[in-house]
């Protein structure tokens, strides 16, 4: 096995203790919301109909019916997927820092590797895109299961039954999953294109140190002025100049630029510049 | 050899090196020596391409730093490169995963030397044996040079001992060796170089035995002369 | 072996003296082994190559001899043994007689009081 | 590899579930609602080039879609970040201009209203407009494309008193002999619409006059609204185009205000000979006036009826009122959004809610015969409860 792939499976033993707490919190939670959700819509019903002398199917006519939208929107759901996107973020900055703080000066080690430092870089992107990919994964997998809870706990009267494809597609969760691969692919290569342009800003903050926080910024603010060039001309200059297909192709283009730029200019500093 | 040719470096306006330049070869053990701050510890990571510097250059058997140099040539710092939660023995399988170097024979033979155990925690282990960790993690590997980064400052006596020991013993010979010292009194007698240096420039770069030989002075006496002028 | 160094001498220069002490004490027999270089740095706690240089100057001037790869041996040449008892003697008495001579003490005086002192402390040895 | 096993089973998994949701999901795509007709009777060749946009519900989703009539339905909601940049809301007529003049349709506005096409020419004008601190200052952007060197000139004008109007909109356009017509639509700052014609000589590319032809002004509490009645989804030449204003007034009643139509005007105006006519309508069939289209020089006004549509027939070169017919659907059931008519192509195209689910029909405007008579099935929905609303046909 390659030295990059040890790497990648270096960094990923580094986080998974608190990558197994984040899954088995997700899950706790998550569940643990669904089976609250269900039971207080059931308590409500029981309470109405006992008060007010209503059939079940009166109370839904009047209180409408329950559906997994209503578990999936709550912070029962959404509060555990914040949590690991929160938590993955300031990874993306830990995965860096933690080499470099306290006692002890494993940057060194890293760096005096007998391999391109690039793999390094690389190592520590993928690791984040595994983590990404992973949690989405639960996800999905969670979802089915929550559903069927959801559908062993409350009646067929009280129910609208949706497929795990509807629950995906509606509101905030069609961001965590687009609706096809192609989607998916442009959706979470912009995600790493992000990650990749954060990681050189804070190479570049490690290079420079002060001066360098301040390289970063103006990098970043480049890298992004670069992705979104053809929608700003768009905008302004060009006055609707290009087609929509046009301009999807010329968004991936820019966002393979600003990918192919982190990458290139992160090379140069950690091969070149950094500063353990 | 190892040839560092008139480097300087800045850390934003203050010159930390302004015009260093010395040579050390393999089989000789080569001491930088000077005062904290003056540099040295700079020089080593330069050497490394662990820190950029602005000017000059820097050779390892006549080229310059590039990947594959780091199964040729080893840096010791004074604080320890692994991770603290990692047992020795992850530490040791992490070395044997990205070296080709490594040499886990003389690996546990050094841990033996120094009576360590494998399973200990890096997190749990004491100053002197986290240094000697440190120590292995760098002489364990086959390599031509060795850099060591003030490897007896803030140790007990008796590791220090164990430490010097190594000097005289068949993990030093043949190799290239550069030590970096504030105080010279302990290993006076093991180097073969000595390398004085004061506020970012190379004062005097000389052989100890020669200079005992030819004027009869101490590396002590010739600091004092150097110093003091 | 415990030897103490002064920093001032070349390291080699003590260790062949130290090497030609033993010699004339008879602490080293002729043919004896003699260990390795290595083995002699790590003894001393000096730089292996002094020792290597140390070796060198000695098998120069005789006192050491390697046959092939077996492991260096003092020297078998009773000539060489006498040599080396003769110059520490000579070199002794002569920096004996240096700093007698400075404070102007008859050679009678000297050498009973010599003599005295060389009994006292053979005694209490 | 023992000490890989937890990165390797990590990534497995990932993706086995990642690939099988999208798996599931691609085959799903396929699955969805689709609309389907059912000839009855006529021809079929009259679907072509028909979309009906309409929205479907079934659970407590409501999805909107798009059914091309010789093709797919697109299902509108819920479409994908993707999906939603780069779907065209272009009608047929511009994706066909676009196809065959890809960079002369470059950053231009999309709407129909702004297009003519005749054999020799494609004539696009547009309003540019240029949004300043507290008002927008107006400009036409005319180009016009010759076909056969495939040359563009560009007529620039800018409106001179630009401060004055607070809205300005083209709404057709039109070729005469040679001479570009532009009817325009504009809001004043102080309250009234004005149409406008602007002629042009294209040769010369010279502005030759302006005439003012319907101008509406606001009183204290009473206001004029103004309608026009064009096809406007053709980019084609029109002869008419029908003007309508109505004279709405605030009279309190009960101490709450209602509006309160005074009078009414339907006007008529002939691009070639730049007249304008007046039409006299009956007061009841005012409100049909929207649904109407004029084919050759005759008007067809429709009303829906309880069993059918009553079509009446307006003559303007002869100024007189022609025979009524009667468009006979037998199983219509009359309630609330349950029909919806537009008249266009000579056509009318009515589809209405009957027992047992819609029905299309086809007629033709001047011989009253019926093209096409069919149903609009749903397929491949899988919840019971269902609802299905056509709110428009073009």
């Amino acid at each position: 096995m390659n030295r990059y792939m040890k790497l990648v499976n270096f960094e990923f033993n580094r986080f998974i203790k608190l990558y197994f707490v984040l899954i088995a919190f997700t899950i706790v939670v998550q569940l643990s919301g669904v089976v609250v959700k269900s039971k207080s819509y059931l308590n409500g019903a029981n309470e109405a109909i006992k008060e007010s002398m209503l059939t079940k199917s009166e109370y839904v006519i009047q209180y409408g019916p329950m559906s997994f939208i209503d578990i999936s929107m709550s912070p029962w759901i959404m509060g555990p997927i914040a949590l690991c996107a929160i938590t993955l973020v300031i990874y993306v900055f830990f995965i860096w820092y933690r080499d470099w703080v306290g006692k002890n000066t494993f940057s060194y080690r890293l760096f005096m590797l007998p391999t391109a430092r690039l793999n390094i870089y690389l190592a520590k992107a993928t690791t984040i895109l595994l983590f990404v990919l992973g949690l989405i994964a639960l996800q999905l997998v969670l979802l089915p299961i929550e559903n069927q809870i959801f559908k062993w706990m409350v009646e067929d009267v009280y129910r609208i039954d949706l497929s795990v494809l509807e629950i995906a597609n509606q509101y905030y969760l069609n961001l965590l999953f687009p609706k096809n691969i192609l989607e998916f692919i442009l959706f979470y290569g912009a995600g790493m294109t992000a990650v990749t342009m954060v990681f050189t800003a804070i190479l570049f903050e490690r290079s420079y140190r002060i001066k360098g926080i301040f390289y970063g910024i103006v990098y970043c603010a480049v890298s992004i002025l670069i992705f979104l060039a053809p929608l700003l001309l768009q905008a302004s200059l060009l006055e609707n100049y290009f087609y929509p297909m046009e301009l999807l192709f010329l968004e991936i283009a820019a966002c393979v630029i600003v990918l192919a730029g982190a990458i290139w200019i992160g090379n140069l500093l950690i091969k070149n510049k950094v500063r353990v | 050899m190892i040839e560092v040719k008139n480097v300087a470096k800045k850390f934003g306006r203050k010159k930390v090196l302004k015009d260093v330049s010395f040579t050390a070869e393999k089989g000789k053990i080569t001491c930088l020596i000077g005062i904290n701050g003056v540099g040295k510890t700079t020089i080593l990571k330069a050497i490394m391409g662990l820190t950029p510097y602005e000017s000059g250059e820097i050779l390892i058997n006549g080229e310059k730093i590039h990947p594959a140099t780091y199964e040729k040539i080893t840096f010791i710092p004074d604080t320890i490169t692994m991770l603290p939660n990692m047992k020795i023995r992850e530490a040791f399988t992490f070395m044997v995963d990205f070296y080709d170097s490594w040499n886990s024979e003389r690996a546990s033979e050094l841990l033996k030397f120094f009576r360590l155990n494998e399973d200990d925690r890096i997190s749990e282990l004491s100053k002197g044996n986290t240094a000697k960790v440190n120590l292995i993690l760098g002489l364990a590997l086959d390599v031509d040079y060795v850099l060591m980064d003030e490897p007896f400052s803030g140790i007990d006596i008796f590791s220090r001992e164990q430490i010097a020991d190594v000097f005289t013993s068949h993990l030093i010979e043949d190799r290239g060796v550069i030590i970096t010292t504030h105080e010279i009194n302990d290993i006076e007698h093991l180097i073969d170089k000595a390398v004085l240096l004061d506020n970012g420039v190379i004062l005097k770069e000389f052989d100890t035995e020669e200079v005992r030989e030819n004027e009869g002075k101490s590396v002590i006496d010739v600091m004092r002369e150097v110093y003091q002028a | 072996m415990n030897v103490k160094f002064n920093n001032r001498d070349p390291v080699y220069v003590q260790v062949i003296r130290h090497f030609k002490e033993q010699i004339a004490t008879g602490i080293f027999e002729p043919g004896q082994e003699i260990p390795s270089r290595r083995e002699l740095a790590n003894q001393l706690k000096i730089n292996p190559n002094t020792a290597q240089r140390a070796y060198k100057e000695m098998e120069e001037q005789g006192l050491i001899f390697t046959e092939g790869n077996l492991p260096s041996r003092i020297t078998n040449d009773e000539k060489v043994f006498q040599q080396v008892r003769e110059e520490l003697i000579l070199e002794a008495v002569g920096a004996f007689v240096d700093s007698i001579r400075t404070i102007n003490v008859p050679l009678n005086e000297v050498l009973h009081l010599v003599e005295q002192n060389y009994h006292k402390k053979g005694d209490s040895q | 590899m023992k000490r890989y096993w937890k990165i390797l089973l990590l990534s497995i998994i990932t993706l086995v579930v990642i690939g099988s949701f999208y798996i599931q999901a691609s085959l799903a795509a396929k699955n969805t609602v689709q609309l389907k007709l059912e000839k009855r009777s006529g021809n079929e060749e009259e679907l072509k080039g028909l979309s009906i946009h309409g929205d479907y519900g079934s659970g407590n989703l409501t999805q909107s879609f798009v059914h091309e009539a010789d093709g797919e339905t697109r299902i509108l909601s819920g479409l994908s970040l993707i999906e939603e940049f780069t779907t065209s809301y272009t009608v047929p007529v511009i994706d066909k201009l676009i196809e065959e003049h890809r960079s002369f349709m470059r950053g231009k506005d999309l709407s129909p209203n702004y297009f003519f096409e005749n054999e020799s020419l494609v004539v696009y004008a547009g309003v540019k407009r240029d949004y300043k601190y507290n008002s927008i200052d107006f400009s036409f952007d005319i180009d016009v494309l010759d076909k056969k060197s495939n040359e563009v000139k560009s007529i620039p004008l800018d409106l001179s008193d630009t401060e004055t109007y607070g809205w300005y909109d083209v709404i057709d356009v039109g070729v005469v002999d040679g001479q570009l017509k532009l009817i325009t639509r504009s809001s004043l700052v102080i309250g009234g619409e004005e149409v406008n014609v602007y002629t042009f000589d294209i040769e010369k590319e010279k502005l030759l006059g302006t005439e003012k032809l319907i101008s509406t002004i606001t009183k204290d509490n009473s206001w004029t609204e103004l309608s026009i009645i064009s096809n406007s989804s053709s980019i084609e030449q029109e002869k008419y185009i029908l003007f309508t204003t109505e004279i709405l007034k605030d009279i309190e009643k009960d101490g709450n205000y209602v509006q309160e139509a005074t009078g009414h005007e339907v006007q008529v105006y002939n691009i070639e000979t730049n007249q304008l006519k007046k039409i006299d309508v009956r007061d009841e069939l005012f409100n049909s006036i929207y649904w109407s289209t004029i084919v050759d020089s005759k008007l067809y006004i429709s009303t829906p009826m309880e069993k059918g549509i009553e079509v009446i027939q307006y003559d303007i070169e002869t100024d007189k009122w022609g025979e009524k017919s009667i468009i006979d659907l037998p199983k219509y059931k009359n309630g609330y959004e349950s029909i919806y008519t537009t008249l266009m192509n000579g056509k009318i195209y009515a589809s209405y809610l009957t027992d047992d689910g819609h029905e299309l029909y086809i007629g033709d405007l001047r011989t009253g015969k019926s093209l096409y008579e069919g149903k609009i099935k749903v397929s491949n929905n899988p919840n019971k409860t269902e609802a299905l609303y056509i709110h428009y046909i073009e």
